[in-house]
């Protein structure tokens, strides 16, 4: 008998079974459940897709589909499997094509996923072909609603999603756009494997408990501390999104239980021979020096001072999961601007000064969960609540997480 | 070709992997020139021409940085590398400037043991200076998979 | 509950589920139904085994076996498992004894696989040693019965197995009768590793429809087209084996929808610089150039002109297969026959001008299994029966192995 | 339905079926049953723990744990999985520390495993924190009972266990005491990887009738030949443990059912060129060349010759495992003595002439249970019973190791 | 032993691994004489004296043919090698001709970043030609591995 | 730096493996002095100072014996190598006897094919004799990885 069988997770979130990360039915309802649910997958930028007949190639949890600028100059999104016998349709990354023809027996469809064509539908030399009765509208890989939201594109295969921004909320939605003022051009990509669940990622980027206690770069630097200002947004229907941010301190720094504590991740001594990458700008007018947003169930929108991506992160089996990184700027970014951007990306990624650290702690929670029985998450940093708060001394963001996942998933 | 020259930019490089698989780290900004280039990036990146790579250094300071950072801040489980590295070929010697290339596979073994092929790729390398005193001008660690797995600490 | 336990497969031949592919229980029962169920399983070629105390090893399935050309020059069959503690009696691809001893514990076995010694069995010193009552008889690795047809050989676990011939069917057995008309001698062997479950291959062998469409060398050369004169023979019994043939053009091409259709395979520009690949010779008088033979569950004797190979397709887990290529000639072939052979092994294997793409195109459609869910496979070209007919334009063969498989699983 | 599920194991321990070494739910019962019930599990020597504050990380099967030597200089065990979210606390194999702390959040422990601080527990500036009814006592990773008998530390998560004396009775302990006379110190570690289920190893190391014939080292130079005096020690209550040694033969060797049977272990004639790799010396002053000692579940004291070592083995998933040697000495050898052990180091571990053989015979029996369905290991070597005999003909210990694995798996 | 031809023959090593792993296959049929012989077989098949293997070539034309079925004809994923050689032993070295040895291994990148250990096994070749014009007559590309993991399209 | 030395050490290690990988085991010890030491260890052990490792050898007879044992007496099932080294790196040179420094890689492929990362490391050489005559007075092979697959038959 499965552990999601036996369902052994009590009432409430300030308790998450160890279970969840190692079981084999808690990974197939995740696909069924959440990705192929009533939830908004990230898919790509729009940026990706400027002209017709672009498409890019990614994943909906497990299942693989295709995103693409049709002629008319929509964009479109569909599984990425032919409705004949199921061969992969692209198995590029990107590319552009006017129609999209399947290598295994070259049935083909346009860009909105539609079967065009079925090579000898009428057989050859009036032998062989496809019964009479076969109805090609009847054949097609199954379609993707896209959502738009500041030119970051959404898919979902479920008709009982809401509309993508009553999904996101005003709140989220705000934070989104803040962000997503102008058109914007990509920089650089990035995969990183994670050696864990990909939901121990999630809880890792909704926690802003950690950051300046596991990140000892962050705090040496004041690019972020617990003491500084800054805090937490929930949308109010509590739908598993949140965003954290911090801000520069402006005037004089008040010492606080923060700077009493004896912290390993302090060491005021610490200076940069080269501290150029710091040298940023506070493009956004807020003084907001780090705001990290995550939607439900698996995309993260960063900004780290001049250091803007979007993360996705997917299961890749249990214990395993890929994590990736697409780092933009503005497409109208001037040199100078985009040399700020570059440098700063060494903050980000795998081998990111203030990033690094998360790519290993959820492979040291992942290492425990074989013995860990029925033991469970402690979550009661901040209490039992999950609304917006001004402190980043909470595990709020956690709950809303979980929240939502339990309702979602049925548990 | 030149004979000295080949011996010369090969004993360069085991030099430079050694000092790297052996932990000697902070003997590592010294096989830059000052400023110089020094970025990890993948093949995909370099090829569509996008800037922002793994990691990216212009001065000795930030590759010193890069150093101290492993050493005072980062957190990551003890683990070394291995860098097998073969077929160096100069494709240019002019004016004190040599152009060569070599293909390389880094083998990352974390302290319980486990051994994982952690990435392969291209050295693309800009020398200067003569004789034992060269220095990388530019070292472009061009590599093959584009994804990193767990975390990159150390440098390739 | 898994896939199967759930049997989520309507009626008939002319839908297949993904989840047959990706499912724990149906490879469990795969090995006891299938492999170890009323059907023959190729092992090797006699010619493989031209001397008393020759043997080979190979599987069944996942059950390790041993064949073996007896003292008393018949050929045996029995597991690769010793009666005692279970280690492999023969841990080398072949090679030659008068009988087989276990490393562990020194066992003896015959080349019948009759235990014939017992190490220490009356103990030592009167001390320790087997119960009187321990009878050697009573204990030996599981026998196969071995069918021979033109020096192939196959072997069965099960007694309900009919008789090879029968199993076969005449319309089988003299196409393979056509290549194996002469002693053969093998050439070379080959593995190569499909990143796909090992039905996915069979369905591309018995899928006729594929070859001028994903093969484009095919098609260029003109070694075979859907419009050149061609077929497929499939056993009256419809016992789930087939032979896919194609011939020479007689006289002048008359156009098809073959020729109107636009196709990517169809490259009529190129040429070969070095066109002595394709110097074959019609060594079978009968114009014939591609001749595929499966035989339900796993084995394929190939030959496409002078290349003649058997092939194998075993599970490696779910999502892995393992093909094996055997190259041959026949024994009294020339040396410039046998370079003949050479060359044109360039056209088949992991390599292979005409082949290299069935090496990928079945782990495309493993890539879209995981996402599919219930999703199903249609096998409508050449409509809903699966009898022999003279056009390629047809999956009929499809439908005759799933028929079969249906019958032997019970699902 | 699992192999477990259906449990298909008749009566009694002279048959094993093939199942247990490939089966997911016997897997899973095997660390809640053996691993974390009723049994004492190998931890590491009191010599890896000099001063207070040294620290080892190992497992309890699966479970990850932290051994220590507190600061009040005791030796203290718990689970190395933090209260709060399950992070690793350790993850060096080893180390000094006067307290833990946990890299994601810092909460701290004591090296008796109790939570000393949870950072920003009252919140900073009044906002945020641990909820009042916070009680850090209720919190703390699983707590492990240490036993120690003769400076070999093991440990237990079950109150059922018997004190660490009682669990292995009087025999067991008189032959550990034997080899931990005096302090030791470590030579060297060494992990190999085994192709098998951990229990193949157990077996393996309980069969003392396969020893002089798998071996041919052993028996080629007398070292250990099963016509040497020697025999098997099983503790009275048949708890599974074992003892297993032979000796120098005194006098004149009388011929035997060994010498008459014809072995491929036996090369009379084959000889060093360094035999300098067998001067040892009889240290023990019994003339006791050999002695295997094994606990149940997966512990082993060796002594062969003047090569000493603990060995622990440890399950990776259903197919591998993880043999862990450390290699030692006593604290008060000389230069001399030491360089003895260190050649004679070559006769054992993964290299070593005559253990070499143990590391892939297992892998040899693993290979043949995809195919084994329900078939049986047949265990009747010596008979039926379990008991101590001055023979080595006989597969009692593997009988007695069955019957207590029957007993705590309750299958 | 000779160290300039040693230096040379490595270094006409290194520009045909550097030629295969940058994907510039049209340069690739002009290492070979022509005729020549390319065999790319495994060790089990050359030790039992089999002649079929993975994929033969007798002329410089078949080589070419090899390449324009690779852009033209044949359907694979994107992928590059990475090529780590090492230790090229001459083991003659007579009028002109230069018998050598080198071990090999190559690295499969497929374009999603997967990475794989392809296969390894030993190059075993017959040079003509002198100094930077030698040539190929005869490489035997002979593979520990007898398994090929799901195609070889790339030459070795 | 002193070229010939360089290509002389690095054609002594050329052919050690090569000895080793076409499996001509009987000419291994000659590549030793006697007495020598030969030991096989994990990183983890060497840097602990821990003298025992996975196979030490103080004497060709004790490498013959090891050759011997493995053709009459220990059961393994059929394996090769492939040695993969790289940046030779001479860190010693006087009186006869020279230090040398070089990375590795093995890779062990089963009969059936099977192909998998042995292991990794560093091999610690003192070479003495000169020329074509030189012999390993010492070869420490120093794993990075603790963990040896199955079992370690052939030497390193
Ligand atoms: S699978 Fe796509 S056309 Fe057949
Ligand atoms: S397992 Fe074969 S003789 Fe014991
Ligand atoms: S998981 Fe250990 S402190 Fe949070
Ligand atoms: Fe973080
Ligand atoms: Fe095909
Ligand atoms: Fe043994």
């Amino acid at each position: 008998m499965t552990a999601l069988q036996s369902n052994r997770w009590p009432e409430g979130v300030t308790r998450v079974p160890y279970w969840l990360y190692n079981d084999e039915d808690v990974a197939k309802r995740e696909q069924a459940s959440v990705f192929e649910g009533p939830t908004w997958n990230f898919l790509c930028l729009e940026a990706e897709l400027p002209k017709p007949g672009d498409y890019v190639t990614t994943f909906v949890g497990a299942a693989p589909v295709i995103v693409a600028r049709d002629l008319d100059g929509s964009v479109t999104g569909f599984e990425n499997r032919c409705a004949h016998r199921g061969a992969l349709l692209c198995f590029k990354s990107h590319g552009n094509a006017k129609q999209i023809s399947c290598i295994y027996h070259n049935w083909t469809y346009d860009l909105k996923g539609n079967l065009t064509g079925v090579t000898f539908q009428k057989g050859i030399k009036g032998k062989g072909g496809m019964p009479p009765e076969f109805n090609k509208a009847e054949h097609h890989p199954r379609p993707l609603r896209i959502g738009n939201i500041g030119g970051i594109l959404f898919g979902t295969f479920s008709d009982r999603a809401p509309a993508l921004e009553d999904y996101l909320g005003p709140e989220i939605v705000t934070r989104i756009m803040r962000v997503m003022r102008r058109p914007v051009k990509v920089l650089g990509y990035c995969d990183q494997g994670l050696p864990n669940n990909w939901k121990l990622y999630m809880e890792n980027v909704k926690d802003p408990y950690h950051a300046s206690l596991l990140h000892t770069f962050f705090t040496t630097f004041k690019i972020n501390r617990l003491s500084q200002p800054g805090g937490i947004i929930i949308d109010a229907k509590q739908t598993g999104h949140h965003v954290s941010y911090s801000m520069i301190e402006r005037g004089q720094h008040t010492a606080s239980e923060y700077d009493k504590t004896e912290l390993r991740a302090r060491k005021e001594d610490y200076r940069l021979a080269d501290p150029s990458i710091l040298d940023g700008v506070d493009e956004f007018g807020d003084g907001i020096t780090l705001q990290i947003l995550a939607v439900f169930p698996n995309f993260i929108l960063q900004q780290i001072q001049n250091a803007l991506a979007v993360r996705k992160v997917l299961p890749l089996g249990l214990a395993k999961s890929n994590l990736t990184w697409t780092h933009f700027g503005y497409a109208d970014d001037d040199e100078k601007m985009t040399e700020i951007r570059v440098k700063q990306s060494n903050l980000v990624g795998p081998a990111g000064y203030i990033s690094m650290e998360d790519g290993v702690v959820g492979g040291f929670v992942q290492r425990t969960v074989a013995g860990a029985g029925d033991a469970m998450e402690v979550i009661e940093m901040g209490g039992h609540e999950m609304a917006t708060q001004d402190t980043r001394a909470t595990e709020a963001p956690l709950r809303g997480y979980w929240k939502m996942y339990r309702e979602i998933m049925g548990i | 070709m030149n004979t000295t020259t080949q011996i010369e930019v090969e004993a360069l490089l085991a030099r430079y992997v050694h000092c790297i698989d052996d932990g000697k780290l902070e003997e590592w900004p010294g096989f830059f020139a000052d400023p110089c280039k020094y970025l990890i990036t993948s093949a995909e990146n370099h090829e569509r021409n996008l800037p922002v790579g793994i990691f990216i250094a212009t001065s000795r300071g930030m590759l010193q940085d890069r150093v101290s950072a492993l050493r005072e801040a980062n957190i990551y489980e003890p683990q070394r590398y291995r860098h097998i590295v073969s077929s160096v070929l100069i494709t240019a010697d002019s004016g004190g400037a040599v152009t060569a290339q070599a293909n390389f596979q880094v083998i990352r073994i974390m302290h319980d043991g486990t051994m994982d092929l952690f990435c392969t790729g291209k050295y693309a390398d800009r020398i200067v200076g003569t004789g034992d005193a060269r220095t990388y001008a530019e070292k472009l660690v061009i590599l093959d998979n584009k994804r990193i797995d767990t975390l990159l600490a150390i440098p390739l």
